[in-house]
């Protein structure tokens, strides 16, 4: 066989394969077609019969045709799933042929032949590739921005409320929704026994001695709101009634000791971390607590330590799905909880607000929009009335908000033109009305509870402040380490006095007895006048505060870094009443209730008495 | 050989090819573009209840503060309903009266004069009506799943759904009967429980009924576990019960006709005592898409409550 | 291989407390003496057998460096990119290769959850490590898609210059857009547009069989259409090969310039000695070199620009972010009962928030993604432009090494005798 | 001369290139070692997010699709009304071809006694349709359900019934844990 018949032979073989190719895909093509368009299993006929079948149920005969038709139906549809396995199988063999026969052909045919010039002018090519270069670049660019002009962001269109309201109108009119056992909680709050549990699974027939079950009167009453006697018997915020860091309980012991356990009534582990400090409200005590995953409150019984409930702050709309980047001394539980009672509000570092009634059970949780804070969100929550306040400045946009205790709805929202805060809000009863009070760099302010309104503002902080103002003898007392310690009026927003020997960075200070105390990170604790601003006297000798100093049993109280603590007398004379060791790294602020001091190291809660 | 011309076209057009079904797949593909199921299952038929066939309308909700509402019973015209870890006595009228905190996972309860019976999987709590407890029966079975209890003077019946068979103990917790439904000749299998839908009821006449939910059955028996009488439902329509385990929950209604509530297809419905179809009471789309089912139970006032876990409320529905 | 196993589901015996959950009730007791079935559960494709699939590569590998550059044997690579047809193509079906690897490697830096395993990193690297010290030997004999096109080549015509850089930015854009969609957890488009693994597996939706079909038969007349136009991961072999250590050569010892190897490539990837015209205007391009300097930046910019304009328009690809703009968009879908995506969204118990949230912030990786792919492709361009003004003296025919598959074709043609040692 | 220093200028420009694209090469290999895990992923269903929307059988790059029903006998009632395995609205309970739900037959049914009976799936049938797993979970215990068979699968990169799936039920899992059946798979609260 010389050349030109394997050429023959080759071309023949191509062309036939070819063919048979064209064929088997044309085929395949029908055949899927066929098994898009009509579905064996699903055919109208089949549909009908069986409707007929309903009808008469009986009917043996049309039994059988159904059978005989569904019999048929499967049978199509395998034989085509047959089909399209051989035929693909077929095409790959007949391709397979086609692509060798071709080759042959040509590698037969083709002569190696000494190419003349026919390589392309280089220069001409290339000046002829930039234009066309030059000419896709922009066409690529040009097409996608003009595309860019027909594509609208409906993401920014969308508004929450919008929905809300049609989820609420989608509701049934002619149904009457009753919320049941809504109004228990307030008398939960106030009429509290010790919470015994039932004893689990006690085999004994008859438990007469079984503590009774837990069980709570309802009463018909709407939730009163807690007047500012009841925040004052209790210790709801952060450094206690009204952010002010004094409290009334007596019979705090002055000397206890940690590692030996003399005075600590109990000890309890929370389940997660956190910088806040503890709430009290009758018999509970509340804090919280976080890692990256996940964040929790907790409601523990104040007298036994164990832990009432455990609630996380999950599934909140708009909560970040992974956690905001905080430093590991703020973390995402810093800011302290509030209670009225009624219900327990947290915060958390990723913006999310939340509220529970006093037996856990959620009642509304909302985000707040991520803070963007470089260290972490630390502001805590307090609250007057039906209002919450929440000091939001972040880097990204300064407000004060105040949210409906019931609801979370914002009731008013007040913009600030300051920088990025880590200080708390505390309350002032500023002739009959209360005041919002913040400080933050450059300005420490006052606004009307009621409206939100600003009613006043000092410049004078800077930096990045830490410390919460605090109110007393009518006066507001702002600090912050490298700016000042400042005494205002909060009537008309003057400055009293101005001092900077010393000055706090992360403690806030407290006013009692007309003194105010101060205490710095780098350990001096200083006691002014305070009317005037004189320094009455001074004690540096500690590793430093960051726990605040605070006011119980007409004492003052201050925990050191360490863990000792401090009782001093208040009195414009040092006098130290007592000294003691916890034995744990402290800097959270204690809270006080009955005889009791209770403080929080990281994930352990110490209860202190008698 | 062929033209030069030729090649180039046929590349053009197949560039167009490959140009346009990469751009048409990645248009086409999106969500709510793709086509609906060629193979889907549609229930919409048999959810479809004639207009004229309800008889009840929903009037009231009381929405539960509890995550999922199991079981509930009604005496004295008060509905105690568990659920999560609690067991809740309210008023007709929506109003808590009682709320005892349970330290185990109820499952259902019943009430009679002086006690609250709340089942766990594997024991009875029994509670006095100031919610102090008073016993636990634990003698069951770790195999136990107790998914329904009655009481009648002094006797009461539990229903364990895992074990299929039904107890009677006295108000005390002494065993006196177990039963399991056969019969010697072989009329019925005994019950047949394929979950953990077991029920079972006494009307105001003394009369134990207990559902077969594998049969679609309701049995009739003496309070010493002979079968006195049954009725299936016959119909693939609304009038009879579907899938593999209904009716889930029943009760009666004063008179004592028959309230059942049934799973997968969810519905409530009325029957006679004899077993016919009287109307309906809740029809499916009144239910949440794939819910749970709901225990039903009636008032003095012949007003059907169902306590509907996807919803976490207790729905009232009265007879038009 | 593909032998059921079956896995005892032996709950009773593991771990009875623990899935006491709540689907679970008890089952009957049986009489009759009744055994369970067992749940069939066969097992994927053992551990093992992928790192031996990435021994198989790294051999193949071995092999075609060896061929192409000390063996010099077209023959060999033909055989052994026949063996890769069979191996990597029919055998196994063609996934995960070293191009789609691409995706699986951004998506694990972009998203902590995704891990992959080590042999897709392995197959990602490997190739690209070849390319570094021996050229693009895998494109020659170890890449299935690359192959299968090779096998079908018949009547190559030669592109023009103009055309083949113009369409060369394809696969810039490609990858560009692969790794932006792949790093926000959109899609993996490289796969999803996979031409031939359908033809491997002789099975798969006719949009991919269409697409294999329509490039295999482009293929019969330009040399490779999915490899020199749209490969994303030839890019990176492209740089890497640039600057390989050692390369293909056409000539085993000198070249005397006979030109019988100008046709020889299907690829045009042979680079002809410079014309001492083009030379001396090369002079005259100085300028225009300084003008397409300068504009480098103003093309990232403008690159960068439109990328960040155009960042909504991507993420519509996302399924969050399309279907929260549908459901914003267009509410009464809601009320759709043929609409299986919304349906399933309604009933999930995901709420719209959640859903705008998630969408949200997708939309602002895309606009990250958009700006770095839109710059990322105005360099791209502003490179190749300015690449067409630089001159390099050159004196041999010699492959080029960035284009250059390795697949040897050129030495059958080169009529120097190898010299004897 | 000059022509040399050209070359050598070139050669180290070259190497030099060539290292630090080894260099970056590198450093890609360590960032991703450091994420990296030596067991294989595989696509699975999680039967607890499935909505039973039937586009594992039609979106499949195989035909028949990769997924198929699993029946995870544990949680079986063996009843004689099996929601799986009849038509809601069935003519009697029988094995007769009116009245089963599968459109392949694909479920075989086994009497063991009185009254219980076994439901099988053939495999080789089964399209993956996920008819049988809705009638199962909506009336029955949910011991139906679908599962990716891997001797099947094909383990593309992207799966094109992940992408399409409404529920996002499909995810990578582990090789070693390739399948969520029921009963030994819980679902996650």
């Amino acid at each position: 066989m010389n050349d030109s018949d394997k050429i023959r032979l080759a071309s023949n073989v191509a062309v036939v394969a070819g063919i048979f190719c064209a064929v088997v895909s044309l085929l395949l093509l029908l055949n899927f077609f066929q098994l898009t368009k009509s579905d064996p299993l699903e055919s109208e006929v089949m549909q009908s019969m069986i409707e007929r079948l309903g009808r008469e149920p009986q009917n043996a005969e049309l039994k059988q045709d159904i059978r005989h038709l569904d019999l048929l139906a499967r049978k199509a549809y395998f034989t085509s799933q047959w089909q399209v396995n051989t035929g693909s199988y077929l095409l790959l063999f007949g391709a397979l042929v086609f692509a060798l026969a071709l080759r042959v052909y040509f590698s037969l045919k083709s002569r190696i032949e000494i190419p003349d010039q026919i390589v392309e002018n280089e220069l001409k090519a290339r000046i002829l590739s930039q234009k066309w270069l030059l000419a896709g670049g922009v066409f690529v660019l040009v097409l996608t921005f003009a595309a860019t002009f027909a594509t609208k962001d409906y993401l920014k269109m969308y508004h929450v409320d919008e929905t809300l309201v049609a989820d609420v109108a989608s509701a049934d009119p002619g149904i009457e929704v009753i919320e049941v056992g809504s109004e228990t909680a307030a008398a939960l709050s106030g009429a509290e026994t010790s919470s015994e549990e039932v004893p689990a699974a006690t085999a004994e027939v008859a438990a007469s001695d079984a503590a009774p079950a837990q069980v709570a009167e309802a009463v018909t009453a709407a939730p009163a709101l807690p007047d500012a006697a009841q925040i004052r018997a209790n210790f709801p915020s952060f450094r206690g009634p009204f952010g002010n860091g004094v409290s009334g309980h007596r019979n705090i012991p002055v000397d206890f000791d940690g590692p030996s356990g003399k005075n600590i009534l109990w000890k309890a582990t929370l389940p997660m971390s956190g910088y806040n400090s503890p709430v009290i409200w009758g018999n509970r005590l509340f804090v919280s607590g976080a890692n990256a995953q996940k964040r929790e409150v907790y409601c523990i019984d104040r007298n036994s330590g164990k832990i009432l409930w455990t609630r996380a702050a999950d599934n909140i709309p708009g909560s970040p799905a992974t956690a905001p980047r905080t430093t590991e001394d703020t973390g995402l539980a810093a800011p302290t909880l509030y209670t009225d009672g009624i219900r327990v509000y947290a915060i958390f570092g990723t913006g999310d607000v939340i509220a529970f009634d006093m037996e856990g059970n959620r009642v509304w949780a909302r985000n707040l929009g991520v803070p963007d804070n470089h260290y972490g969100h630390s502001s805590s929550l307090i609250g007057w009335k039906d209002k919450l306040f929440v000091q939001y400045d972040t880097n990204r946009g300064q407000k004060l908000l105040a949210l409906n205790v019931a609801t979370g709805e914002t009731v008013w929202e007040t913009p600030r033109s300051v920088k990025i805060s880590w200080a708390s809000p505390i309350l002032a009863n500023v002739g009959g009305k209360y005041q919002v009070i913040l400080a933050t760099d450059p300005t420490v302010a006052g606004y009307d509870a009621e409206t939100g309104k600003e009613l006043w503002s000092v410049r004078g902080l800077m930096g990045e402040v830490g410390p919460s103002p605090a109110f007393g003898e009518g006066l507001v007392f702002a600090t912050q380490e490298y700016a000042t310690l400042m005494a205002i009026n909060p009537a008309n927003g003057q400055i009293v006095w101005k001092d900077d020997e010393y000055l706090s960075e992360v403690a806030s200070p407290v006013v009692a007895n007309g003194m105010v105390f101060l205490a710095t990170s780098y350990g001096v604790l200083v006691c002014y006048d305070a009317k005037t601003g004189s320094k009455l006297w001074e004690h540096d000798d500690g590793p430093g505060y960051y726990s605040s100093p605070v006011v119980a049993d007409n004492k003052l109280f201050i925990f050191d870094l360490d863990g000792r603590l401090q009782v001093y007398a208040l009195e414009r004379e040092k006098k130290l009443l007592g000294e003691s060791n916890l034995g744990a790294k402290i800097s959270s602020t204690p809270a006080f209730a009955d005889g009791r001091m209770y403080v929080r190291a990281g994930t352990t809660l110490y209860c202190i008495g008698k | 050989m062929m033209n030069k011309k030729g090649i180039y076209i046929f590349l053009i057009i197949l560039a167009v090819i490959i140009v346009a079904v990469i751009a048409g797949d990645f248009a086409r593909n999106r969500p709510g573009k793709r086509p609906s199921n060629p193979f889907e299952y549609n229930m919409g038929d048999l959810k479809k209840v004639d207009p004229e066939q309800i008889i009840y309308r929903e009037t009231r909700n009381f929405k539960l503060k509890m995550e999922e509402p199991a079981g509930m019973t009604i005496f004295n015209d008060q509905i105690y309903v568990t659920g999560d870890q609690l067991l809740q006595v309210i008023t007709t009228e929506g109003r808590l009266v009682r709320e005892i905190s349970l330290p185990f996972k109820p499952l259902t309860v019943e009430v009679n004069t002086s006690r609250i019976f709340v089942s766990a999987r594997e024991s009875i709590h029994v509670y006095d009506h100031d919610g102090n407890p008073l016993a636990e029966w634990t003698g069951f079975t770790g195999n136990s799943y107790l998914s329904g209890i009655a009481t009648y003077e002094g006797n009461v019946f539990i229903a364990d759904a895992a074990r299929r068979r039904v107890y009677r103990f006295t108000e005390d917790g002494e065993k006196e009967l177990e039963f399991e439904g056969k019969v010697s000749d072989d009329a019925l299998h005994g019950f047949i429980v394929p979950s953990g839908c077991f029920d079972l009821a006494i009307n105001e006449f003394g009369d134990l009924w207990v559902a077969n939910p594998g049969k679609h059955a309701l049995e009739n028996y003496t309070f010493n576990g002979i079968l006195r009488g049954y009725w299936t439902s016959q119909f693939s329509d609304v009038k009879g019960f579907t899938g593999c385990c209904n009716p889930a929950f029943f009760t009666f209604l004063p008179g004592g006709n028959m309230i059942t509530s049934e799973k997968g297809i969810l519905r409530i419905k009325e029957y006679k005592p004899s077993g016919e179809f009287v109307g309906v009471v809740a029809e499916p789309s009144r239910f949440m898409e794939d819910g749970k089912v709901s225990d039903v139970a009636s008032d003095s006032q012949g007003r059907v409550y169902a306590a509907d876990p996807d919803k976490k409320s207790i729905r009232v529905f009265e007879k038009i | 291989m593909k032998k059921l196993i079956y896995i005892l589901l032996s709950l009773y015996l593991l771990m009875p407390a623990v899935l006491y959950g709540q689907q679970r009730f008890p089952k009957p007791e049986f009489d009759s003496g009744y055994e369970q079935p067992d749940v069939i559960a066969p097992e994927p494709r053992a551990m093992g057998l992928e790192y031996f699939d990435v021994l198989v590569l790294l051999g193949v590998l071995s092999l075609a460096s060896w061929l192409a550059l000390k063996k010099r044997s077209r023959q060999g690579i033909l055989w052994l990119s026949i063996f890769t047809l069979v191996y990597f193509g029919f055998y196994r079906e063609g996934c995960i290769c070293s191009v789609g690897s691409i995706q699986n490697l951004v998506l694990s830096f972009a998203d902590p959850a995704y891990v992959i395993s080590a042999t897709v990193l392995l197959l990602f690297l490997l190739p690209l490590i070849f390319a570094l010290f021996f050229g693009r030997t895998f494109c020659a004999a170890g890449c299935p898609l690359g192959v299968i096109q090779d096998l079908v080549i018949i009547q190559p015509v030669s592109l023009p210059f103009w055309l083949r850089k113009t369409l060369g930015l394809i696969p810039y854009i490609y990858l560009a857009l692969a790794v932006l969609y792949a790093a926000t957890g959109t899609d993996f488009i490289i796969c999803r547009y996979d031409p031939f693994v359908g033809i491997y597996r002789m099975d798969a939706p006719y949009t991919m069989i269409v697409l294999g079909v329509a490039f295999l038969l482009m293929g019969m007349f330009v040399g490779r259409p999915y490899c020199r136009f749209f490969c994303p991961y030839g890019v990176l072999l492209k740089w890497m090969s640039k600057f390989s250590r050692w390369h293909l050569t056409i000539t085993p010892a000198h070249c005397i310039q006979c030109k019988l190897c100008t046709t020889s490539c299907p690829f045009d990837a042979i680079d002809y000695p410079s014309e001492e015209k083009a030379i001396a205007g090369s002079r005259a391009g100085a300028k225009k070199f300084v003008v397409y300097a300068v504009l480098v930046p103003v093309w990232v910019l403008a690159g960068a620009f439109v990328g960040m304009k155009s960042h909504t328009m991507l993420s519509r690809s996302n399924q969050d972010v399309y279907l929260a703009e549908l459901l914003i968009k267009h509410p009464e879908v809601k009320s759709d009962p043929d609409n299986l995506d919304v349906q399933t969204f309604l009933s999930s118990g995901r709420t719209m928030e959640t859903l705008v949230e998630d969408a949200r912030i997708v939309r602002k990786k895309f606009y990250t993604g958009s700006i770095i792919a839109g710059a990322f492709i105005g360099l791209v361009i502003a490179m190749t432009l300015l690449n067409q003004v630089i001159y390099r003296r050159r004196t041999d025919y010699q492959p080029n090494p960035g284009d250059c598959y390795s697949c040897g074709r050129c030495m059958d043609y080169c009529p120097v005798e190898k010299p004897k040692k | 001369m000059a022509s040399d220093k050209v070359k050598s200028r070139r050669e180290f420009i070259r190497s030099g290139m060539r290292l630090s694209l080894a260099l970056s090469l590198g450093g890609v290999a360590g960032l991703a070692a450091s994420e990296m895990t030596g067991d294989g992923h595989v696509w699975q269903i999680d039967p607890f997010l499935c909505t039973q929307c039937g586009r594992c059988a039609t979106d499949c790059v195989l035909s028949p699709s990769a997924v198929k029903c699993v029946h995870a006998y544990d949680l079986c009632g063996y009843c004689d009304l099996c929601g799986g395995y009849f038509k809601a609205g069935y003519n009697e309970l029988s094995t007769a071809g009116e009245n089963q739900l599968c459109p392949t037959a694909a479920i075989e049914r086994k009497f063991i006694e009185e009254p219980y009976f076994e439901y099988h799936i053939i495999e080789d049938l089964c399209i993956g349709c996920a008819k049988c797993v809705k009638g199962c979970s909506s009336f029955g215990n949910g011991s139906f359900h679908l599962q990716i068979m891997h001797h099947l699968c094909v383990n593309c990169n992207e799966c094109a019934i992940a992408r399409v799936c409404p529920s996002r039920a499909i995810s990578r899992v582990k090789a070693s844990q390739a399948y969520n059946v029921k009963g030994s798979f819980t679902k996650e609260s």
